[in-house]
């Protein structure tokens, strides 16, 4: 039941693949396709550096006592576990990748707006990437990703220095990622594309650049600051002069916080895409679903002492922030529902990217529903810093944004290579990992509320808590084949794939307008829009089928 | 911003060499200037606005602490640094108007001054930094702030820890907007190369714009800057 | 291996109920959201697969429906804050006469001193049906005093006190874990809190201690030389300290705040932030030169010497008097303040 | 943007007036710091600093001629966000001793 098509291909068109070749004319490339594709291999290296270490922090846990690995060695793998699935991969995967490579396309644009500093945020995050790289293999850190002071400035005796520059310089990457998106939406568009007609993939992109460029300067001055405090022995956080510990807490989250919108925002927008797609519909809802990235963005930064409840904040400053945290929930309510909506009277395909965004779905909703028990305080003061809270954030960021990301891989595949996946495969890696996620994370919320701490290598005091680590151990097992296969598949195709036709799946926007894989200049004629978004009414009326399509 | 000012290649639009390839037309590439570098002084905003937080926290718990490490810094210093850099901000508001009216004499002369104005800047920041070091004022081992009384309360001293924090703070704040200031003489150097070269015409000037609003933004910083560091309570 | 798999926590406080109760409620509403988002999915997904030659239908939208998902969602979840902000409200207010026991946390172990003198490391002992009120402070970093049987967490932290309370409900042995990551062993950290009948831990507590907490606090004030400007007396330097605990002190830059442990320990460490009105500031800093152990117990003897329970017409700093005044004998003050609480004969000198 | 204000009068009399006013708020601000105000110092010395920053950015940066709405929405949402930073973080600080 495949939508999708494959055209026999008459003579090879230039395209942004073929137009050059050499190492040079991708290093110095300032075409966003091309810069899309850098970031591709550079946050998949970087996913499974990021696995790896998942891998043998399941492996530890498998057995109550330390005897994988030892303490520091344990504190240092969830450390750089953290630090680069969320600085080095979930931050840029769908923004730096499918966003660099969709934006101009979608809203009918030659690049990016500043095509050099979109170049230029890619080597900002390959210098992070490397320094981080040199700072794990030299010794690592052993904060935890959140650097809470004074651990990270007056006690651990880790590269904490290098590790803080390598994520201000890559958050410099992702401020000027932000910021190509938000002036190329405003200037860029196409005669004809307003905001109303606008893909939601936009607004979702466009909600995530706002939190970019606002919340990431503050973690960067924040980062200054410890750095400063452990390498000048400045006195800014420290308790010994008078310093307040829970400052930094306020400062980190402020970015922190809104960051996990920054990873699930864009992949919220390539789910809408999905559903409408795989339905044949207009989005249930447009605008209310517009309109709730936007408010998800702000409503973010309203909510981050939520991560503080009990660390000694005022009772009165909880309870605003924990009623301001039920006010962020409710767009991501109003979104499901929608998506929900849409499926109804739709004409459903059960391609690849649907069973992904069909995932997303069931896992975003359990991810988000468990945040309205870490946002009731009563709640939240027994299961906060334990699994349960370990298992909520993994179902909103690879439950959620890694799905959404792979959903969105499959979906843009034939545009971005010019070559089908192998369908069946495809499914098949959908299910595993849908399988292998539950079982490694949903154990994980009975072992929270049990009162399991998170950040333990060891649980020798607690050996009733193994029976539930092995099913997760498992379980990230079959993740992880799961994760291979479409990086296998996705090799094949782009060499054994059938070639792909312009529009494959027959689907809505502008970037499936233009030839697959699309010239270097995006469309041979400036495109001038004069419809709607989703306009599957029109792609789908019997009168415009002209191209043969293969159901 | 330096995108807007490449020299690209392109086919239909010979005439103008300035236009980049991915724009429609010289407006577009402009407004895409502008919004980009407003943007920009949006996150800027943000970055200093994580310091003003940390400081203001502090200064609220030991004001007097504060007040007696800021009565410590030189504001004669401090003031005419603000006077500085006023005067800066004009010759580059001058200099806007004098690439936008084709006045090359006045840009020239007015982006020099800029220049002079932001090394002068510079320069007495360093004789400020220097008597701190010279009075033990940096935090470390060798700071000393013993027996520095609170402004306004005779017999009570200021408690060393807490005055290091104050100049902590000092340190990262003005430290981090001098590093904006040498930036900004950077941008300022490359636009006086260009400037000399005659490359501003009064259809294309949108670097010596952009250039300018980021010079503006930093001295507003420091229009803050001024008053929390050196004026919390100078009342003899 | 299944008596190795339980998947719920022991119940061992009186909030554990309270807390279980709102988790078992959240459980069926959000139990019953998924339920029918994941029913309607699959029925819409199935119900309206792709047959040839049959298509969709579109739908714009509807600002009702949007409203109506938006107002039921809303209210439920106001439900679930509130209540969940009375539980919280709970768990942050312990009772006034709650049994009092110091922990200092420190990389990589607890230690825990009771009023009576009792010292622990890394075990806590309880009585069953009373209430304990737990006031910590760490030495180092941030660790945190999680006993999930309890159902109670809370940060420690470097440079001030947190607090925390309970009541246990069973005689038992429950986990205590470090619950804020703190370093190399931080899942070494971990303890036992042991609830026994109340004759045991009455047997408990007779055994081998050092006398009172306040009484070692009442020997380090002798040692450090307090008392020569501490007097009980009106002569002294500083304020006298007897009655002081739990009221509210004027300062000398005009603030009023209540003089609570986290106050007394600034006042030690710290004397010059918040200096009491009418005294020069003579006092010198004791940082560095008490370990967190002598503050806590240098507050436990202010505590005691203010054990006299204030009634509530009495919420003067009437032992604050200024020591410039020669006619008050404040001594008999409060004596006479003990007996007859809102008679309070200095009040007009406390302004 | 500031291109269109080039063809209209010069605006040169109106960037020296906002410079005078500059220096003069400063000497102003260095005056208020040396007077008693008690409590209203930090609000006098913010409160001048606020309008010589008002005053660049309007005119200096042209923000009050800008063609577009887009550049003050800016400036307003980069205001917005460094007011709930600053404002919720002290909200915590100032009701800490409450409880």
């Amino acid at each position: 039941m495949s939508m999708a098509t494959a055209i026999p291909q008459p003579a090879e068109r230039e395209n942004y693949l073929n137009k050059e070749y050499g190492v040079w004319s991708w290093l110095l490339t300032t075409d966003h396709k091309r810069i899309a594709l850098l970031y591709l291999i550079s946050i998949t290296f970087f996913f499974f550096i990021g696995g790896f270490f998942a891998l043998l922090i399941r492996l530890e846990l498998l057995t109550p006592a330390g005897d994988l690995v030892q303490a520091d060695t344990y504190n240092k793998l969830f450390t750089m576990h953290g630090m680069v699935m969320i600085f080095f991969f979930l931050i840029p995967s769908i923004p730096a990748v499918l966003g660099n490579f969709l934006v101009p396309l979608m809203i009918g644009a030659k690049d990016l707006a500043f095509p050099r500093i979109n170049l230029l945020s890619w080597y900002l995050y390959i210098i992070g990437g490397v320094m981080m790289l040199h700072c794990m293999l030299t010794g690592g850190v052993d904060t935890g990703w959140t650097f809470y002071a004074p651990f990270s400035t007056s006690f651990t005796n880790t590269k904490i220095v290098e590790a803080g520059l390598a994520i201000f310089v890559a958050g410099f990457s992702s401020i000027l990622t932000g910021l190509n998106f938000v002036v190329t939406i405003h200037r860029m568009r196409a005669p004809g594309m307003t905001w109303s007609r606008l893909p939601l993939f936009i607004w979702a992109h466009y909600a995530t650049s706002i939190i970019q460029l606002l919340g990431t300067p503050v973690v960067a001055v924040t980062i200054v600051l410890v750095a400063a405090e452990r390498a000048l022995h400045l006195g800014i956080f420290d308790p010994k002069l008078g310093g307040d510990p829970l400052l930094f807490q306020h400062l980190f989250w402020f970015y922190s916080h809104p960051a996990v919108y920054i990873m699930i925002l864009p992949s919220m927008g390539v789910v809408t895409e999905i559903i409408a797609c795989f339905s044949r519909k207009r989005i249930f809802g447009y605008h209310f679903v517009a309109f709730s990235s936007i408010a998800i963005a702000v409503f973010g930064f309203l909510v981050w002492a939520h991560h503080m409840f009990v660390a000694g904040i005022s009772v009165y400053s909880a309870l605003v922030f924990s009623f301001l945290s039920y006010a962020v929930a409710l767009p991501s309510a109003i979104k499901v529902f929608n998506w929900t909506a849409t499926l109804y009277k739709g004409s459903i395909h059960y391609d690849a990217p649907m069973l992904y965004a069909f995932g997303f779905l069931g896992l975003f909703t359990i991810g988000g529903l468990t945040g309205l028990f870490l946002s009731a305080l009563g709640i939240n003061v027994h299961v906060t810093d334990t699994y349960f809270v370990v298992a909520h954030f993994h179902y909103i960021m690879v439950g959620g944004a890694v799905m959404g990301y792979l959903g969105g891989m499959h979906f843009w595949w034939p545009k971005i290579s010019g070559r089908l996946y192998p369908e069946g495969w495809a499914r098949l890696a959908a299910l595993i990992v849908f399988i292998g996620f539950n079982l490694t994370f949903f154990p994980q919320f009975v072992l929270g509320y049990m009162g399991m701490p998170r950040r333990y290598y060891d649980y020798s005091h607690m050996p009733e808590f193994q029976v539930l680590n092995v099913l997760s151990t498992a379980g990230a097992t079959v993740l992880g084949v799961g994760y291979l296969l479409p990086m296998v598949y996705f090799l094949w195709s782009m060499r054994y794939g059938k070639p792909a036709s312009d529009n494959p799946w027959n689907a809505a926007g502008l970037e499936w307008k233009t030839a697959s894989p699309p010239p270097t200049f995006n469309f041979d004629e400036e495109p001038v829009v004069t419809w709607e978004a989703y306009n599957y009414e029109e792609l789908d009326a019997p009168h415009s089928e002209e191209v043969p399509v293969a159901r | 911003m330096p995108d807007s000012t490449v020299i690209g290649l392109h086919h239909e639009e010979e005439h103008r060499p300035e236009l980049l390839h991915h724009f429609a037309e010289p407006q577009q590439q402009r407004d895409a200037a502008s919004l980009g570098m407003w943007v920009f002084l949006g996150t800027e905003v943000m970055f200093f606005g994580g310091l003003f937080c940390a400081y203001l926290v502090y200064r609220r718990w030991y004001f007097g602490d504060f007040a007696a490490a800021s009565k410590s810094i030189n504001m004669g210093l401090g003031a005419t640094n603000t006077a500085v850099l006023i005067c800066s901000s004009l010759t580059v508001v001058l200099a806007v108007w004098a690439a936008q009216t084709a006045r090359r004499t006045l840009l020239i002369g007015s982006l020099a001054l800029t220049m002079l104005l932001g090394l002068a800047f510079l320069g007495i920041k360093a004789v400020e930094y220097k008597d701190k070091f010279e009075e033990h004022h940096v935090p470390g081992a060798s700071f000393s702030f013993d027996h520095v009384e609170i402004p306004g309360h005779p017999g009570e001293y200021a408690n060393p820890r807490h005055a290091q924090m104050f100049f902590s703070l000092y340190f990262v704040m003005t430290g981090l907007h001098a590093l904006h200031m040498i930036v900004g003489l950077g941008i300022f150097l490359w636009l006086f190369i260009m400037a000399w070269k005659g490359r501003f015409t009064p259809e294309w000037n949108t670097p010596v714009e952009i250039g300018g609003l980021y010079w503006h933004f930093v001295d507003i910083v420091w229009i803050y800057l001024f008053p929390l560091l050196y004026l919390i309570d100078r009342h003899p | 291996m299944l008596n190795n798999f339980p998947l719920w926590p022991q119940q061992a406080s009186t909030l554990a109920p309270h807390v279980d109760a709102l988790y078992i409620f959240l459980l069926i509403v959000t139990g019953m959201m998924a339920l029918l988002v994941f029913v309607v999915v699959i029925f819409f997904a199935a119900r309206f697969r792709h047959r040839p030659g049959v298509r969709a239908e579109q739908i714009e939208g509807s600002t009702a429906l949007e409203i109506t998902w938006s107002a039921i969602p809303f209210a439920i979840f106001m439900v679930i804050f509130a209540w969940g902000a009375v539980v919280y409200f709970k768990e942050r207010t312990p009772p006034a006469d709650a049994t009092e026991v110091y922990v200092v946390a420190k990389q990589w172990m607890w230690k825990v001193e009771h009023a009576e003198g009792q010292r622990e490391i890394n075990e806590l002992h309880v009585p069953v049906g009373r209430d304990v009120k737990l006031i910590m402070t760490s030495q180092d970093v941030i660790h945190s005093f999680y006993i999930p049987a309890f159902r109670i967490k809370q940060d420690v932290l470097p440079g001030r006190y947190t607090v925390e309370w309970f009541r246990a409900t069973k005689p038992g042995v429950y986990h205590l874990f470090c619950a804020e990551y703190c370093g190399t062993q931080h899942s070494g950290m971990v303890g036992s809190i042991i609830v026994q009948e109340p004759a045991q831990y009455e047997a408990w507590m007779n055994g081998g201690s050092t006398g009172p907490l306040s009484a070692t606090g009442e020997k380090i004030f002798a040692e450090l030389g307090c008392v020569t400007c501490h007097r009980t007396d009106t002569q002294g330097r500083g304020p006298n300290l007897q009655g002081v605990f739990g009221k509210p002190v004027r300062l000398e830059d005009g603030r009023t705040v209540t003089a609570d442990e986290n106050y007394l320990r600034e006042c030690i460490l710290d004397p010059g932030a918040k200096r009491v009105k009418g005294f020069q500031p003579i006092m010198p800093t004791f940082q560095g030169l008490v370990s967190e152990e002598q503050v806590n117990a240098l507050v436990a003897y202010i505590k005691s010497i203010s054990a006299a329970k204030p009634a509530a017409g009495a919420k003067t700093n009437a032992s604050f008097a200024t020591p410039r005044d020669p006619n008050q004998i404040q001594a008999q003050a409060d004596v006479k303040a003990q007996a007859q609480p809102n008679a309070q004969p200095n009040r007009s000198q406390v302004q | 943007m500031s291109a269109h204000s080039s063809a209209t009068s010069s605006p040169l009399k109106g960037y020296f007036a906002v410079w005078i006013a500059l220096l003069a708020g400063t000497g102003l601000t260095v005056y208020a710091a040396t007077l008693d105000l008690a409590p209203y110092n930090a609000a006098v010395a913010l409160g001048i600093a606020t309008i010589k920053a008002t005053l660049v950015a309007l005119f200096f940066m042209h923000v009050w001629h800008a063609s577009e709405k887009l550049t003050k929405l800016v400036v307003i949402a980069a205001l917005f966000f460094l007011l709930l930073l600053l404002g919720l973080t002290m909200s915590d600080y100032a009701t800490r001793l409450w409880s």
